[in-house]
């Protein structure tokens, strides 16, 4: 399938994009996230500490072993600091 | 129920005023305002806010659904802005109207517990010595378990 | 800390706008606005606001200090009219400003619980059926344990 | 001594007047109270029931059995409804 992965805050600095389209057959969150890692360093670095992140799936706050079937919008940001 | 996300500023009295002006039969009123403060030592230039367009009015909306399922509130308002920010200036406001005033204090309380934490906005703050992403403060997260 | 008790009108969002603008170093601004609410039947004619001038003046000074022990506020202001109202005009309001917003809700949260039962005013409803001094609620004098 | 008797709300309007001086050697409030609802029926109906009334002593809530040395002005009233 083909997933929108969005980026914000420092998650995107280090990724360096804000969004990007990615072929994948990641099952979950955590398997996608996995996936991009073993792709480039960047992503490596960008997810080393899954506690410091946060994850939305089709605008809905997800959990890591949420899964992907279906989705079309994944998105990787640090804790929300709305206020 | 208003929500608006938006770039520019928006006037805290006049929203006051007119929220106000349109709850007449509410008997109580709370509003909250959200200023950025400067730094201890005066050094804050921007506060960059970022956030996550199309996500953000979906959770600040289900965020008020949620106020007004659990409070009897008869109107509720909630605007947030993104984009840069000088210190002294109004990031975001809420407002609840209810017949009670301890339903509109506990709805207004939660809104802003929840967009702290639940909504999809991040900080930077822009320095003379660099820049930083403000983190999530553990207090932050805990105020969540009050409700 | 600002305190006025008069029978005049005051502009809500004027108010919320100066107060929120004396406060820019704050980071939180909680304001709460009181509103005359009409009978579930439409017959409240006039809302009188009988007060004791001088002792309510020193009864919310005493308030709003007792607040400025228990929480960090950089400042709070309340006004509280009396004399004759109609149904839709402002009562009372109180501002709070703090750095922080738990403190800013709780202080306003207090102001009037305080405000309610503590401050020395009585209110008489005036319908075409004939007139009557509002009791005071059991509620409101369980909401000070709060504290 | 002289007092400065004020009355509020409901009070006031039984009592008939919103204030006066009394001449008293009572006490406490209690006391005055007591002394004054000797001396007419309208005081005697104002003050039967103690738990509906409120006490200020020169502009500061008192309890009935406060005394009343130095005193100037003492208030009776009803619950409060401010706010």
């Amino acid at each position: 399938m083909t997933l929108e992965i969005l980026y914000f805050a420092w998650v995107r600095e280090r990724i360096g994009v804000p969004r990007e389209s990615v072929e994948t057959n990641a099952a979950t969150v955590a398997h996608l996230l996995a996936e991009l890692s073993a792709r480039e360093d960047r992503y490596a670095l960008a997810f080393s500490d899954l506690s410091a992140l946060r994850v939305a799936i089709d605008q809905d706050l997800a959990d890591f072993d949420s899964p992907l079937a279906g989705a079309r919008e994944v998105a990787i940001f640090p804790p929300m600091t709305g206020g | 129920m208003v929500i608006r996300v938006q770039a520019e500023p928006f006037d805290y009295g006049q929203e006051c005023a007119s929220f106000a002006q349109s709850s007449k039969n509410s008997g109580a009123i709370v509003t909250f305002c959200g200023i950025v403060r400067d730094n201890d030592d005066a050094s804050l230039s921007i506060m960059q806010i970022e956030h996550y367009p199309g996500m953000t009015e979906r959770a600040l909306s289900r965020i008020a659904d949620e106020a007004q399922r659990r409070w009897a509130l008869e109107s509720c308002l909630i605007i947030h802005r993104f984009g840069a920010l000088r210190p002294s200036e109004q990031i975001m406001m809420v407002a609840t109207a209810a017949r009670h005033r301890s339903d509109a204090f506990a709805a207004a309380d939660f809104l802003m517990d929840y967009l702290k934490s639940r909504a999809p906005f991040w900080k930077k703050e822009i320095t003379a010595n660099g820049s930083e992403w403000v983190a999530a403060k553990a207090s932050d997260e805990e105020a969540l378990t009050r409700w």
